[in-house]
């Protein structure tokens, strides 16, 4: 019976690559035109030197807590690049990789892990919803704001981000149902990095995939190597499409790996393997795509070179954009609590200008 | 105009916003087939459909969940949520999002939801069927919070509500449901959120409540007139904000205050009212303020019920001893 | 493709019998004596006349919002018949029929429908859990209890009871996980009555059956007809077993139906029509059971008489003894909210306590 | 005698419980094999192993309810909410059930789980890990709130928690896990839920507060000592009971008081002191109580946390104010 049951689950355990660990393609390769696919490439290494650069900064004492995403760059990339403008995103605190390929500008990025508001500011135009702490419960943003789309006949799709462990929260959940019941053009994106902060997958979930759970709301699921940017963006293409033309939610799981701590406050050590992590850096999802590209013939090693520079580059430029933005203005924290001030907070605004105005003084006196 | 209960108003209230905005959508447990478990959505679903009047399962996370996407997406969502007491599971949602999408995005994405609920108790029905939730609210900033006392100010509020910029928690004292027909204009009008209502002026003393407990403050006001006391009945309206100018300029007139809600006692919206006073006005009191609340104690089961809730014999022994202070 | 899920699905859809509509048997019976059977009878022909007779007393007044369970005997003496004086059930508003198999006095039902928190007081020794109203939060309690079992080295087993609509609530999701998680002696049983109040399952969920959800945890899920109670008493035999000796939870679904408006306040016309009520009233559990005990010579119709008279006298006089009880001591309000009056609580009970007096006192006055 | 962080003083504490009683259960996320994101259970699970010290899946209201059935059954589990705003999921299991078990079972049955939480701001976290959520449950009867401002106490509060039949919110200041080493006894002593401490005795200006805020008082106590004024710094330890006595008393001797806490400042914990006082000691006050809170706005980010939570200079300014009157 067990072995009946594990054939019909194949299709829920089975994992969606293209790419092999070396790069060559052991699955039918997405059709994307050469520029697009140096382009899905150049992603993934501006997303990798942006991460390390702002664990570096981090250590600095230059930003609060980070949360890094290195190892998820094909998740990242993957799962948003085909998106259009009129699509949505609704991202957890390691998926600002997608956040700026859906359009967020790096300096956002920056500033929010500063610790400034604003940089949860999307730009007007980019549907990039910000940053949810609360685990699992922007699914349920993600869903309502398809349902949306739905209702007004438009054909935006909405796509949520969650972890494995987040896959435990009732939102989970809540948010499949809705999508399920009422059809609506969302995609569920689990990267399953296998940990939830320390607890390892099998103590979150005794299922065999998380894909499986699709079954629990007979929508489409599916499982992909998250290390394969073409993979995930094949299986993306597949749930845009059907999402785009009425054809309802998918729930979609990769199997991914983070190669840093959980955030800068976690040491990893603590509960995973110093061999673990080389197993999934040999599959590293860059290099992957590298050599798929060189073998191609699209890519050179003068050319990567060059790419790495300028993403340094870039990053560079974006941070010293950051840090010259200074420190926000305090009026911020008012001002945006409702759209008008009340009186209590027109009390309190005043009080505090007053009051940073004497500091200010007295330090001036002082100095 | 037309004579309508509470809950008519609330229906007409809600028939006009959908009429008037193609954004508005309704939706929650048992809206739409079923018109709603007190019948405040009857007829819509029969007007606007399916897409505009949404029976959602039974989850009140994923109704407050995504009604934020759908907020932030541009529509309007009006949800139900079908007792006070099971606005609980969605608590996170309420706080942690719905009260801070406009800050946290520095203006670019604002959910205006409001989300409706029969509160409040009096109808003698089944556990966390009549609870008091506000207070798990004021301290938390980014929500308006508005709680109607006549049928006027349910229609007028709650289309005041649905245009607000801002999320409103709207809730609506269930005991009032029918207690009463009032005129309402059958057209569009608002109530502005954040004015408080004299809905009886006096000299000697203040009294300032809100929801069913105006018209428990209204007839024990009756009763202290036949004594002799004068006393002045403010409905707050709204609890976030509150109306400071309203509630100073009565103490500064009476010099005595009676605070009434049917809350537990401790830390409800009562002892801020208490705190404002002591912040604006503490000078003009003639003597302490009397808070008459319900116990601190779960609200009790329907047996028990009106040990619980303030009756107007409870407020007016306030009225006197504050009186005679 | 399909077909496959099909397979895969179709342990999860077939529905588990025991007698036909007519009363013969269709399906292996269970080893039951025939005082067993008799007794399994009476219980529901008592539980038919409890919760007529409520109706009947809410109506005149003499309740509060009561949730009649008429059509869910089956249900309700299944689910509880077999289970030690040991082990726990959580149930919903719907559930009193469960509540008195398990041992709480019929006057305790009464008492907490008319509005009497006393009624929520199981006796010593008799492990049922008072009702709970918030939908679906008790499975994490009997998960909680029944993993609190295993901790502590007992084989006492947790019945969690929900309905339909139940499941779409977030902790229907934990509950499932936590329990297969940690592989706990619970027994999740779903009573689908296919309607929350007016939502049919449709508007509810997308799946096909409640039962396939077990699909996403990998524990076991079974569907059985729930106006069987042979059928009931069945699944529930081995989910004991099953969790007794270690081997995890068990998801049940049992298809039924509630003849009765989903509480008081309900008007059912408003959302389902009365053919459909009539089909599932051929289909009566009692009916059934009936039959089937007269076709093995276990039951006559005299039998049949003197029981329905004798469960009116049972229900008469609890009724009275409820009745008798007056209204419950003001003080009780106070004295449980915690162990130990605090300050605020002694000070609060002291003055209702007095104005008690004195009203009653100006009431005598008047009088 | 050891000298201890609060941190370490809650592991003891934790420790001591369990050697001492086999029913007491730690769970949470991230408490087992990784000790804990504050490593408030670092050892244990090697010391009492998985069936003690149990790793759950990321599922607060799981986390609560699953609590719930464990104490019901007979153990005394210790959860521990990884963040003061990821209670939120589990407010429902909160107010709902843990509050109310033994009051609606008539005590048949209780629900004696303790709830730990890393509490308020202070250590420049990412949103919602910088929460103060005790206003959410101070109107809801049922719960005991407990807040330590040293180690001694965290250590004797906590066991006092994990003994108390009832229901415990124990909110740990996360900005005092590591501020300071204080001797803390290694064996096993309670300290009582209820009692107010007197952290600083002073006749001129009495300063109720709790948490962090207790150690920004004493700052600013200091500083008013300068200036002539002698502060009184009571530190409440319990918001659930509050000590009406030691408020009282302390309102007597002074007259003049300020409420320090960091919340939000509408219909917070400090309104309810004040609100107590009105009650039970107005005609002592020489001038209105002035409330020193944060702002009616979420907690912000890190670069303007400062801005938002009270400082010594600002409890001087209130100092001043009130004394001046
Ligand atoms: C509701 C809630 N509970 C707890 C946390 C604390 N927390 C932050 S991240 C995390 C683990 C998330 O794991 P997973 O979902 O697998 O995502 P990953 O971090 O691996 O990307 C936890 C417990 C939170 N942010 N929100
Ligand atoms: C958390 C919560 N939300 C809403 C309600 C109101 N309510 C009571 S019963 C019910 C429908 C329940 O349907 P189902 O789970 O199918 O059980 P049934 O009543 O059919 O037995 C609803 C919405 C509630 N009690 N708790
Ligand atoms: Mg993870
Ligand atoms: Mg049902």
């Amino acid at each position: 019976m067990a072995t009946r049951e594990e054939e019909l689950l194949a299709p829920y355990l089975q994992v969606r690559s293209v790419l092999g660990a070396d790069g060559t393609p052991v699955g039918p390769e997405p059709d994307l035109t050469p520029d697009q696919l140096r382009e899905i490439y150049r992603w993934m290494v501006f997303l990798r030197v942006h991460d390390q650069r702002l664990l570096t900064l981090q250590r600095q004492g230059r930003l609060g807590t980070f949360a890094p995403f290195s190892g998820q760059e094909a998740c990242q990339v993957g799962s948003a690049y085909l998106l259009e403008p009129k699509d949505w995103i609704f991202p957890t605190y390691r998926d600002h990789g997608a956040m700026m390929v859906h359009g967020l500008p790096e300096v956002n990025v920056i500033r929010y892990f500063m610790g400034d508001e604003w940089g949860s500011r999307a730009p007007d135009g980019v549907n990039v919803f910000p940053i949810s702490i609360p685990i699992a419960t922007q699914l349920n943003h993600a869903v309502g704001c398809a349902w949306a789309s739905k209702i007004k006949g438009e054909d935006a799709v909405a796509v949520g981000y969650v972890g494995d462990g987040g896959t435990s929260e009732g939102d989970f959940h809540e948010a499949l149902n809705f999508a399920s019941v009422f059809n609506v053009p969302a995609i569920i994106f689990v990267q399953n990095n296998r940990y939830a902060i320390s607890v390892p997958l099998h103590r979150q979930m005794k299922s065999r995939s998380i894909a499986q759970r699709a079954l629990a709301y007979d929508i489409p699921g599916v499982r992909v190597d998250g290390q394969d940017v073409l993979a995930v963006l094949s299986v993306f293409r597949e749930a845009i499409d059907r999402a785009r033309s009425g054809g309802g939610p998918t729930l979609i799981e990769a199997l991914t790996y983070r190669y840093g701590p959980h955030t800068t406050s976690d040491d990893p050590k603590r509960y995973r393997s110093q061999e673990e992590l080389e197993e999934w850096q040999a599959r590293d999802p860059i290099e992957r795509m590298r050599r798929y590209l060189v073998a191609k013939g699209l890519w050179t090693e003068k050319e990567d070179e060059d790419l790495w520079n300028w993403a340094r580059e870039q990053v560079a430029a974006a941070v010293a954009e950051a840090e010259a933005m200074g420190r926000p203005d305090p009026a911020g924290i008012f001002d945006y609590v409702y759209a008008e001030l009340p009186w209590h907070l027109r009390e309190q605004k005043e009080k505090l200008l007053a009051e940073l105005a004497r500091r200010q003084g007295e330090v001036k006196r002082h100095g | 105009m037309a004579r309508m209960t509470m809950v008519q108003a609330i229906n007409d209230a809600l028939r006009v916003a959908m009429r008037r905005d193609p954004r508005v959508v309704v939706m929650g447990e048992d809206v739409g087939v079923n018109g709603g478990v007190f019948r405040a959505t009857d007829g819509l679903y029969k007007e606007f459909g399916p897409d505009r009047v949404i029976d959602t399962p039974l989850a009140e996370a994923g109704i407050i969940g995504t009604a934020i996407g759908m907020a932030v997406n541009g529509l309007r969502p009006v949800a139900e949520i079908q007792f006070d007491g099971f606005l609980a599971p969605a608590h996170e949602h309420v706080v942690n999002h719905l009260a801070r999408i406009r800050w946290r995005s520095r203006g670019r994405f604002t959910a205006p939801v409001v989300i409706r609920i029969p509160s409040f108790g009096g109808i003698r029905a089944l556990e966390h069927h009549s609870e008091s939730i506000e207070a798990w609210y004021m301290n938390n900033p980014g929500l308006k919070i508005v709680v109607p006392s006549t049928a006027y100010d349910a229609k007028g509020l709650l289309l005041a509500a649905i245009e607000d910029p801002d999320p409103v928690l709207f809730l609506e004292p269930k005991r009032l449901y029918r207690a009463f027909r009032e005129e309402v204009p059958e057209d569009y009008y608002t109530v502005p959120i954040g004015k408080a209502r004299v809905a009886r002026e006096g000299r000697d003393v203040s009294l300032f409540t809100y929801g069913a407990m105006v018209h428990v403050a209204l007839e024990a006001a009756e009763k202290a007139a036949q004594e002799g006391i004068d006393v002045e009945v403010i409905d707050l309206r709204s609890l976030m904000p509150l109306d400071v100018e309203a509630i100073v300029a009565s103490v500064q007139k009476t010099g005595r205050v009676v605070v009434l809600n049917e809350a537990p006692r401790t830390a409800g919206a009562a002892a801020e009212i208490i705190a404002l006073i002591n912040d604006k006005a503490l000078l003009y009191l003639e003597a302490p303020v009397v808070r008459v609340t319900g116990f601190d104690v779960p609200m009790p089961y329907l047996l028990n019920e009106d040990l619980y809730l303030p009756d107007a014999e409870r407020v007016l022994e306030a009225i006197r001893e504050v009186r005679s202070y």
